[in-house]
């Protein structure tokens, strides 16, 4: 493949992208972004770092600025407050501070995938995709990408001839094919089914690594979010609430808001001890020692356990009310001996159903924050 | 572009005692309510019939929808004083088919005007019709909703801008018509600017009175950017558009054919073999074949290089008000677009005044014949195009300069080619207007320059106007062939 | 004119098709070519007013009075040499020896002969208001030739009397047509039975179609100003650089062999002493002519007033 | 709300939709539907019942014809073969006996989300949602959708001013608005974050439960499919493969393509003895008898249990060789000491990491089917 020169450690010091300069440290790095239309906030005073070659993935619910986020950094918004640099140049500055700088988005040499795809209708799949690669397009490239995707038979088909997954695909192969050395990726694979996600996502993860691409991938799906990226940053109405590795957003959330979108989880009030203990309705769970008074103990449905027998110290007796299927696992929605309604995600098999009685017991990591 | 409005003020600054009392006749105030509610009257029902064409031949299976859209836009390129006469002579009193008095006056003009303007509408609509996504006419329906109230509540509201378009540019030319109102004898405000200067030779009255008119554009300006407003802010769904499933006519094909057929008949079928049979007598006489080869040759020439000249200087003002909407823009584009409401004779003239004091080494060349019928016919090229413009997803646009492609890049090989179809729209219609213009060629064109136009106007002028079907017939024949380009084209 | 080629620049507000074969054989006889623009007189009368000092044009050969004097009123014509004027009768020629007449025309009565005999064609412009001839007659309004004549009542009788006859005429139902030509068809037509016209659109067509074309031409009587003659006439532009062959082609319009020309081809009276009428009408002295100075038919502002007032035009 | 009358069992009989008559028994039916684009081969003899109040899940991976077919459902493609009775209606019939029928779109009464939104963009969000209302829409059921939907406070924005999640949800609140009979749903919940997923879903699934309403809905998502719908029809290359409960079709495949696509499966040769058990690589497991011969052993990845220490008879040593984080569970691959690969998918907590020696057995179901 034609790719620049794979980096070793993605992560780590300069990626093989010879041609950013700068500090080595950060491929995107942005300050105090903030972005109004009109009386909406869109984006407020964001400010996120992004390292060479690492894929960060930008989490959050349905129009929380997301898209706006990477829209400014492609530079198709004008920011109204903030600075960004990519591959170490300033290409935007909007602080007010000195001159205003804003370089054309062609100049910043980002690759990007539109949400709504932005295909070239009047061409082809194969002249979409090479006119990421100049006016001569590499055609074994072309080719190349749309192996990836697994378009390759589909190089004639103008775009409305093809299927909504099947276009996603052309953006994404658009945009990968002239290996640029920082991708934005705007919901890439939201229709691909799951096999196809599994696998495209798998491929293009192994290319950005293989080529050192800085990756930033907005995403409302928590799966792909947490599965593909080095860090996640969740965003939530226009700020960031948490960056971190995946299990670290995951099991130790810093606000029962990014506890609450990254998964299902259910509340408990109880209150802290100062001496390391949680007592709640539930159970008594360890804690951070030091937090004292009311609290809020979060428990992820995978860290309730349930058999037919409950045999750990501290299981309750519990009735199966609901149960949702989803084939490798299920949500089985259990009501404990006093009223209190928990809930608890187990393997597929075997079936729990609604008015089985069973043992409960808390197995896994649990957060406790303490109460507002 | 707005060098006629300069002249305008020269002439009237020269003597504005006089311009006050040209525009303080009463008659004045009475023409103009005239000629404006016969340019509403007209635009009103050139809309109606423009819009009914484009939906039939563009969203429905109607037969033969290609060619119907071919031969509805093909009166255009009957000039309308030739229109005029032929309906005179074949519908007025002593008419050969029927006798209909109301030719002359006020009806005939709206019936004459209507059938040659429509097609103004007609190729804007049609264009922008085809690259309406069919998906949210689908949505409508899937909600119960007929096709006729789909196209009322879904389509219409989406067609605004183009057809508003349309009916500003159908309006104006009516305002600024002066072949057909004469012969229809209908007291227009263009006929007195015409008797100013031809039986007074009164050049300050007459500036007065076009000035009268340019405000009035203004005015109309003004309301169509209000229909405008706040529309066609494109599509935003993800992906792209699928084709346009036909809307089956079922039991309405017949009726819909037969519009269409009497439609056609009326507008084409009527004057062509009018002018055929006139023709058949011309040609006993033995008609100078090479002499009407040359003013065809010319006349291709003339509307050819006019068409893409006003392409040309339509462009920027056209990106201009796509992409930077707002009250400057309109400015600009209201000035740019001054010209085409003015009679043909003042802009002439004022080409003329402009032209021998400025370039004199262009005057009377085919370089300020070129200048003038752009500076005429702009906002023909700009509205088209400018709707084209509109209707290319900002998106698609930005996808392209995230590949590494700088805006000029960009717009040569994603926007032009999405928004061709606009653009040629508009230049097709300069160049129909452009070979049917008169006062231009006839004070401006290289002595001894002639057109097919120039060729009627000098046979009609003297002898019957029988004289005049062979060039007649032919700038009919000249005309088709870039017209079926055109509609063809779109898909 | 003030251009530099070659060619003597003519704009000619008569047809190519009336005058086109004079052009020709003049540049035949002369040596001295000629860039001929054909348009209409009046928006040639305006182009050279515009264009003032620069014109490129060294000769204008205009259709009717109106315009010859307008551009004599601003001074835009060299003046003609005496030995040229006098070939024409002076009520043919410009007061001010600026431009000269070339040939006539007389403003008649055309009529129906399948339906009036001529001797009850009225004798006078003024008894067409007359009940019995209510919506039987077409005039031309927007017609230049017409507006002379009108210019020509309005001093021959006076404004009050002009005004009274338009009045008249449109409250007895005189049917307006937009040129002398779709008048004269409309006649032909059985559309109206009398026209004001003038007199050789009938013979024209006469020619064209044979003698028992259906209009005849009655030529009123006397004073009235509905027996006016207007000309047509050439001038030489201040502006020009190339006067002596300009003089030649106005003494060459005025030459026998022209004139003859006039009077066969285009059925028009010819001006120059000595040469006939055209066949089918009375001899231009013949014609009792109204008494009225060709020069004064510029104003037509006046009469545009006068017809805007009576609701004419 | 405005609902026309609750079915108490949705799954039988005569839903509460009392303007449908016809036979009781189903809601869309369609018979050996074909159609064509050119020479590609979108539906190919497709066949399938809906049955009154019914949700089912029309599930395929990209480009198979999902869409397709619910167009022609709904009346916008002209099948080349095939018959449709919506409602007991005969709406479409190509098969060329007797006189071909179709019944225009606005005369199906049928509701539908375009995968591609098709919102109008001249319209604000409650006047898009109004228009499914008619002339006259009730304002109180606009804001009723709007609430369910999360959008109430959005209603007077114009489509272009909301995020491509925002979007959607306007499009599912515009065809859920009027209350029809039968809706029919391309993608409708792909670009909205899990949490708010789940919510819409399950405020979906209620509201059509509620109202009775017959639901066919279109989906690439696995999760979605199995999760939602009464029943799921799994569609390949135009083609139904398999309809059954979510249980029947993610446990009981009835083809190793139907196994793959709704879940990570490892697929392992064997043989089957006639009598109930199949030998192969991994274990002895008990099969269909009367299957002999050469049989493929499907896996999926909760079927494999691993631990640290194995107690169960037939545990065997792997090693970690991947492992791959989705918050509340993980992929971990396991490489067994004869070098083959298995995947086991676990809690997300306790991690296991590259490395680890574990122990892996079998518990839970799996499929055998005769190789071909
Ligand atoms: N052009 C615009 N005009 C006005 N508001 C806008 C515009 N574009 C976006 N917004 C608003 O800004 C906010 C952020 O929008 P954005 O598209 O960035 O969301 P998002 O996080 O990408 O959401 P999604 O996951 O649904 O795509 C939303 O509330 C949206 O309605
Ligand atoms: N108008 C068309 N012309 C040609 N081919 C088409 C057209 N529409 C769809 N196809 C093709 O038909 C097949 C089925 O398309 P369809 O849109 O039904 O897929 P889908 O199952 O909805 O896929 P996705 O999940 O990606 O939306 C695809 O291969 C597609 O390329
Ligand atoms: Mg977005
Ligand atoms: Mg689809």
């Amino acid at each position: 493949m034609r790719f620049r020169s794979p980096a070793d450690d993605p992560t780590a010091g300069p990626g093989g992208t010879d041609d950013l300069d700068g500090p080595p440290c950060h491929a995107i790095s942005c300050v105090g972004l903030s972005k109004r239309f009109g009386d909406i906030h869109a984006v407020r005073g964001l400010s996120l770092d992004v390292r060479r070659g690492e894929i960060v993935a930008l989490l959050g619910p349905s129009g929380c600025g997301k898209t706006t986020m990477l829209r400014t950094l492609a530079g198709f918004e004008h920011p109204d407050d903030g600075r960004i640099t990519i591959g170490g140049h300033l290409v935007t500055d909007a602080t007010g501070e000195g001159r205003a700088v804003h370089v054309a988005p062609e100049g910043r040499r980002v690759g990007m995938v539109f949400q709504d795809y932005a295909l070239f209708p009047h061409l082809d799949v194969r002249a979409n995709v090479g006119y990421a690669l100049g006016r001569r397009p590499d055609q074994a490239r072309v080719d190349e990408v749309l192996q990836l995707v697994g378009l390759e038979e589909h190089g004639d088909r103008r775009p409305h001839e093809l299927s909504g997954g099947q276009q996603q695909r052309v953006a994404l192969a658009r945009a990968l094919a002239p290996s640029p050395a920082v991708v934005l990726l705007d919901e890439p694979f939201s229709n691909l089914d799951a096999a196809l996600r599994v696998r495209v996502r798998g491929e293009v993860r192994r290319l950005l690594r293989e080529a050192g691409v800085t990756a930033l991938l907005v995403t409302h799906d928590q799966d792909e979010a947490l599965s593909m990226a080095d860090r996640v940053a969740v965003m939530h109405a226009g700020q960031l609430q948490q960056v971190g590795t995946p299990e670290e957003v995951y099991a130790s959330p810093a606000t029962r808001w990014v506890a609450e979108f990254l998964g299902e989880v259910d509340v408990f009030p109880g209150s802290a001890d100062g001496a390391g203990t949680a007592t709640s309705v539930l159970a008594a769970l360890p804690c951070r020692p030091g937090l004292e008074g009311p609290v809020e103990i979060l428990v992820r449905p995978e860290s309730v356990h349930i058999d037919a027998v409950g045999t750990p110290r501290g299981a309750r007796d519990a009735l199966v009310v609901e149960r949702e299927y989803y084939g490798h696992d299920q949500l089985v929605v259990l009501e404990l001996d006093d009223g209190l309604k928990v809930r608890s995600r187990r393997p597929g098999y075997p079936a729990w159903h609604p008015g089985d009685r069973v043992k409960a017991w808390i197995d896994g990591p649990v957060t406790v924050l303490p109460r507002a | 572009m707005c060098l006629p409005l300069v002249y305008l003020g020269i002439v009237i600054s020269d003597a504005p005692g006089t311009a006050w009392d040209a525009l303080w006749r009463d008659r004045t105030a009475r023409l103009a309510g005239r000629s404006l509610g016969l340019a509403a009257a007209v635009a009103l029902s050139a809309s109606a019939i423009a819009v009914a064409v484009a939906w039939l031949t563009t969203r429905t299976d109607l037969p033969g929808r290609r060619t119907w859209a071919v031969l509805a836009a093909l009166p255009f390129v009957v000039p309308s004083y030739v229109g005029a006469y032929l309906f005179v002579s074949a519908l007025g009193p002593g008419g050969v088919l029927v006798q209909m008095d109301w030719i002359y006056g006020f009806g005939g003009a709206w019936f004459v005007l209507t059938l040659f303007t429509y097609p103004l509408i007609l190729l804007p609509v049609r264009a922008a019709m085809s690259r309406l996504d069919p998906a949210l006419e689908e949505a409508a329906r899937s909600m119960g909703r007929t096709p006729v109230d789909v196209f009322r509540t879904v389509l219409l509201p989406q067609l605004r801008p183009a057809i508003a378009g349309g009916a500003l540019l159908a309006a104006l030319y009516t305002l600024s018509d002066f072949g057909a109102v004469s012969i229809l004898r209908f007291d227009s405000f263009t006929r007195v600017i015409y008797q100013s200067y031809k039986a007074s030779f009164d050049r300050t009255g007459a500036a007065a009175l076009a000035a009268l008119l340019v405000l009035v554009m203004l005015v109309l300006f003004a309301l169509e950017a209000r229909l405008r407003r706040g529309r066609g802010s494109g599509r935003t769904s993800p992906g792209v558009a699928r084709a346009a499933t036909p809307v089956r006519l079922g039991r309405w094909t017949v009726p819909a054919l037969l519009g269409c057929t009497t439609l056609v008949g009326v507008g084409l079928v009527i004057p062509v073999v009018t002018l055929a049979v006139w023709s058949t007598r011309a040609i006993a006489g033995e008609p100078e074949w090479s002499r009407i080869l040359t003013g065809a040759g010319n006349s291709l020439l003339t509307g050819g290089l006019a068409a893409g000249a006003a392409s040309l200087v339509a462009l920027p003002i056209a990106l201009l008000a796509a992409r930077h909407p707002g009250r400057r823009t309109r400015v600009v584009e209201a000035m740019s677009s001054t010209g085409y409401v003015l009679p043909g004779l003042v802009v002439a003239l004022a080409m003329v005044f402009v032209g021998i004091r400025v370039a004199p080494w262009a005057y009377q060349t085919l370089f300020i014949v070129v200048f003038a019928l752009v500076v005429h016919f702009l906002p023909l090229a700009l509205g088209s195009m400018r709707t084209a413009l509109l209707q290319v997803p900002r998106s698609v646009e930005e996808a392209g300069r995230s590949c590494g492609r700088g805006p000029v890049s960009v717009w040569v090989t994603i926007t032009a080619p999405l928004a061709i179809g606009g653009t040629l729209a508009g230049a097709a219609l300069v160049f129909l207007t452009a070979v049917k213009d008169l006062p231009t060629l006839l004070l401006l064109a290289p002595t001894g320059f002639e057109t097919l136009s120039t060729q009627i106007w000098s046979r009609t002028n003297v002898a019957a106007f029988e004289a005049g079907a062979i060039p007649a017939l032919v700038l009919l024949a000249v005309s088709a062939p870039p017209l079926y380009l055109l509609v063809t084209k779109d898909r | 004119g003030g251009d530099d080629n070659n060619g003597l620049t003519v704009y000619s507000g008569r047809n190519e098709d009336l005058v086109g074969p004079l052009f020709e054989r003049f540049e035949k006889e002369s040596g001295v070519e000629l860039n001929v623009r054909y348009a209409d007189t009046a928006e040639l009368a305006s182009t050279l007013r515009e264009e003032g000092e620069g014109s490129p044009a060294d000769v204008f050969f205009g259709q009717d009075a109106g315009a010859l004097g307008a551009l004599e009123k601003e001074q835009l014509f060299a003046p003609l040499p005496p030995a040229t004027l006098d070939g024409v009768p002076a009520r043919y020629r410009s007061t001010g020896g600026t431009w000269v007449g070339t040939s006539a025309r007389a403003r008649v009565i055309g009529f129906d002969t399948r339906k009036v005999q001529e001797d009850a064609v009225p004798d006078s412009v003024f008894e067409l208001v007359k009940p019995e001839y209510r919506g039987k007659v077409g005039w031309a309004p927007t017609n230049g030739s017409f507006q002379a004549f009108v210019t020509a009542m309005r001093k021959i009788s006076g404004e009050d009397v002009a005004a009274k006859w338009l009045a008249d005429m449109k409250a007895n139902g005189a049917k307006a047509y937009d040129s002398n030509i779709v008048l004269r068809d409309a006649i032909a037509a059985g559309e109206v039975e009398l026209g004001l016209l003038n007199h050789y659109y009938v013979l024209e067509a006469r020619e064209a179609d044979g003698a028992d074309y259906p209009v005849g031409v009655h030529f009123v009587d006397g004073k009235d100003p509905g027996a006016l003659v207007n000309v047509a006439g050439v001038g030489v532009l201040k502006s020009t650089d190339r006067s002596p062959d300009a003089q030649k082609l106005v003494d060459f319009l005025l030459a026998q062999e022209s004139q003859q020309y006039f009077a066969t081809e285009t059925f028009e009276y010819p001006l120059a002493q000595g040469v006939p009428s055209p066949v089918g009408v009375p001899a231009l002295d013949e014609i009792a002519n109204p008494d009225v100075d060709l020069a004064d038919l510029d104003d037509l502002a006046g009469t545009l007033a006068l017809l805007e007032k009576a609701g004419v035009l």
